[in-house]
């Protein structure tokens, strides 16, 4: 039964210190208010499980919340390097960063099974690949019926799903739709599931196939408008393109990170006292 | 001086690389940049997939990420995530694979993982992403990267994205799908794999560059073809066509970050 | 690249004796017409795909189109038995029908799996079911990671997936809504496809994630209006539940039903000219 | 006499078993009118699934199949059948499965196969359908059919579901998630599984009925609880509700056979 609460009691009442969490987005829809609202909560020791962990991983990591990464591609879109990501990997700062890396093709097999209560999923991937050197959950499968090798991965299944979604209903149900990533199967393989959303409305008006998560999948349903931004929310707000820019330049010092981290996340109460923070500075 | 720059030749030649009707897997960065212009030039009814789940995407401006709504919005449907790997990639319905490399060796193999050591990296770059199925599941993958001793490296640090293994017939023992790479296009001309041997052999050769300029943006010993071709430079309508959508695509992004 | 041809011709060119084929439709949908024209042209020896065999394959093996059967569950819907497929296991009339048996959950997939490029699908299914016993094609693979034993099922791989779907458009690409089924799965795992739809249209108006078959996946499309009846096809006809229990008595009886076939199905040109003969018996 | 008939009564008391918001996956036929019927009384907030992909189905009069486009036009949404299968349900998203029987033995071992040898059968059943999972993965299982000794068997004919197995902890060898059947409902009473010996009993018995019918109409040596409860008969409320849906289907089935 989904609960409708504000973001802060959302993550005090389901992400605890050690969790794995799965904030999922595919360049569109990434949870950023409900990782702000971590990161304001302290949370450590948490395993970030993410396709394409971006800028709010980033921030995560540098806040020191992460004991371990799984992912599959990490980087800023369009733009080059997560510093803090690297910082973490190449140099231990703020804290050594565990990290269990995968392709895509893995990872988006890997919810799925997750989702379909199997305990792995196979692939016809990692072919010539050294990351099977490297990460020894890869392993291999053989077809009962053709005696073929191939690769295997576990299935996820995280303790908490974090997405940000269009719609919900006063019933809590969720719509999403355009890019839809993994986002469903990340909340179905979760233990429990946190979605912020742009609007609740009286009706959906959802398609007769569209991607809508019933209110009985849902653990809480927190309204946060523009919770994805700087990534975008389609029908409603577009990419912050130069967003991802600039934080080419925020991230890639410690200092300054830190200070730009306080300033705008841990001394703003909420996503919206952000935002405002931020699009001021962007405009001085 | 010829009124077009290096960027501006690989861009026009790359694309010029992909046949109409052709599915194309497209990377993000330079593949995406000649994949559309391909379908704004010869080339306009291509099959844009991106990773993010796109299936024949026709953006007026380029994406700057894999998932930008650009790509939604023109697509013919958006599927999934975990259905674009399995049904249209590992399903095997994907024509080309278009890759990028930051390390690519003489047998195509490519390295977006690490520089370094894996466990102690001296930079750690994004990862495989799509990529290490796009090369092993796509018919065939044409590569774009520019030439420089630091990137054409006679030993990749990480095998991300197969290539031809070890040379000869030594992919057939990874019993992948798809036929690997067939064209690497860069900044200074095309290598394409020696039928026999699969090392990457300079084909062609821009307007302007040297053998000797190719061979020292090499990391190996270049080979270069008897029949070394030169590349026909990029006609008014390629470039004038790559300028507009370069245009609109700068104009879009500064608009987009207010 | 797809041909738009009559759903003849489709057939002739892409339908030949021995094929696997599998015309797919889960109550919805279900492409009759082109079952129609498969038994207008004799095709014989076909190995017939379904999860949900119904009466256009009672009609296809009773008259005598079919080697053998691969299904999850054989009746007529509502109703009770299909005779023809009783009468042919049974009794082995026209003649004898090898049949290999699943559960819905192990062939859609199979499906899947098929359509993905792989040899064979894990799930958590059959467990303590007698069908494991019967039935080769149900073996076990080990999970890499925690032992557990799973069923596996070989990859569904026909050589011709048949649907019906609502529209497509002028360049090929095909919409089908509502109760999707198994279709996609089907065109994508086969090595050919044909489709007949209810209307060609300038633009599909589809939804952003709609089902969406494009045309370089497709082999062939016929234009036949109503093509899926007595099934239907939702936003264009309701299900002819009356013929589903006309089809009972019409089908118990092996001359009975040879007349039928032959007055309604042989001796018709094509869909329109069956469906005109039918509607006017059943009004007589 | 009363005034509703055995399967009235069967139907009211298998839909006041389903509570409130309960997550079923619904079998087509019996189930799916006492799934409907809990809906349009005490549960209106039941969310019913059928296999054929549709989530939170209401329709207004009862599906002839798994996949009328009624359950389709008031679901919540619909999804593809390999998701319903895999996601929904081997998921473990369903609180109670709903399934019919043509056969069941006194451990609620369920046989929708075949009557005879399974390669010679005598009768051929549909077959299995979405059942066998159904068994295993639902958190518990509910079965209605009508009490008999043709169908109340001393051994079924052929395992298609699995329900306690042979009894005891027998069922805990196959690792199933789901718990399997927890009562059996039929035109006489209702059968529900000794909590140690998992044998179904005899825990509640129709108005009307006697323990000797019962036990007539069963294969095997049915055991009767100490404490064995009187049905309470349907309502005026529940017969209504349930005369009227039974009218509007036959009125909408005639209909659409025009």
């Amino acid at each position: 039964m989904t609960a409708f609460v504000s973001l802060a009691e959302a993550i005090a009442t389901h992400i605890h210190d050690g969790d794995s969490v799965a904030m999922e987005g595919f360049t569109h829809l990434i949870p950023m208010a409900a990782g702000h609202e971590v990161i304001r909560q302290e949370r450590r020791d948490l395993t970030l499980i993410r396709m394409t962990p971006d800028l709010i991983y980033d921030q995560l990591i540098g806040m020191g919340c992460a004991r371990k990464l799984i992912f599959s591609w990490g980087g800023n879109p369009g733009v080059g390097s997560l510093h803090r990501f690297r910082d973490a990997i190449e140099h231990g700062w703020p804290q050594p960063l565990a990290y269990e890396e995968h392709g895509h093709a893995a990872m988006a097999s890997a919810y799925a099974a997750g989702a379909s209560g199997l305990p792995f999923a196979a692939l016809r991937g990692y072919l010539g690949s050294d990351l099977a050197k490297h990460n020894p959950n890869i392993r291999s499968v053989e077809c009962p019926f053709t005696g073929e090798r191939l690769a295997a991965v576990p299935a996820l299944r995280p303790d908490v799903a974090v997405i940000h979604a269009q719609k919900a209903d006063r019933a809590g149900n969720v719509l999403i739709w355009g890019i839809v990533g993994v986002q469903k199967e990340a909340v179905l393989a979760a233990k429990r599931a946190i979605v912020t959303v742009e609007e609740i409305v009286e009706d959906l008006a959802a398609g007769p196939n569209a991607t809508v998560l019933p209110s009985w999948v849902v653990s809480a349903i927190a309204h946060v408008p523009r919770g994805a931004a700087p990534s975008y929310a389609h029908g409603y707000y577009a990419r912050d393109n130069g967003f991802y820019k600039r934080w080419d330049a925020i991230s890639r010092d410690r200092r300054t990170f830190l200070a730009w981290m306080r300033e705008n996340v841990l001394e703003t109460g909420d996503f919206g006292e952000y935002e405002e923070r931020v699009r001021k500075a962007a405009n001085a | 001086m010829p009124d077009y720059t290096a960027d501006e030749l690989m861009t026009v030649v790359a694309a010029r690389q992909l046949a109409d009707r052709t599915v194309c897997f497209v990377g993000i960065g330079l593949p995406s940049a000649a994949a559309n212009l391909a379908r704004l030039t010869h080339a306009p009814n291509i099959v844009l997939i991106y990773e993010s789940g796109t299936i024949g995407s026709r953006p007026e401006v380029l994406p700057l990420s894999i998932g930008d709504g650009e790509l939604a919005e023109s697509a013919l449907t958006v599927v999934s995530v975990p259905e674009m790997f399995r049904y249209w990639l590992q399903g095997g319905r994907i024509d080309v694979g278009f890759l990028a490399a930051a390390q690519i060796d003489r047998y195509g193999n490519i390295n977006t993982t690490v520089i370094g050591d894996y466990d102690k990296p001296s930079v750690r770059l994004p990862g495989a992403g799509g990529a290490s199925e796009i090369a092993t599941s796509a018919g065939e993958v044409f590569v774009i990267a520019r030439q420089s001793a630091r990137s054409f490296v006679d030993r990749i640090d990480f095998t991300t994205s197969l290539g031809h293994a070890e040379g000869g017939s030594s992919r057939d023992r990874y019993h992948a799908p798809g036929g690997g790479p067939t064209r690497v296009i860069t900044d200074l001309g095309m290598l394409t794999p020696d039928p026999v041997t699969r090392e990457l052999t300079l084909t062609s050769i821009h307007p302007g560059v040297s053998v000797e300029q190719a061979k020292a943006a090499t990391g190996w010993k270049l080979r270069v073809a008897d029949a070394l071709a030169v590349t026909r430079p990029p006609s008014a309508a390629e470039l004038s066509a790559l300028r507009a959508l370069e245009a609109r695509t700068a104009r879009a992004h500064a608009e987009a970050a207010e």
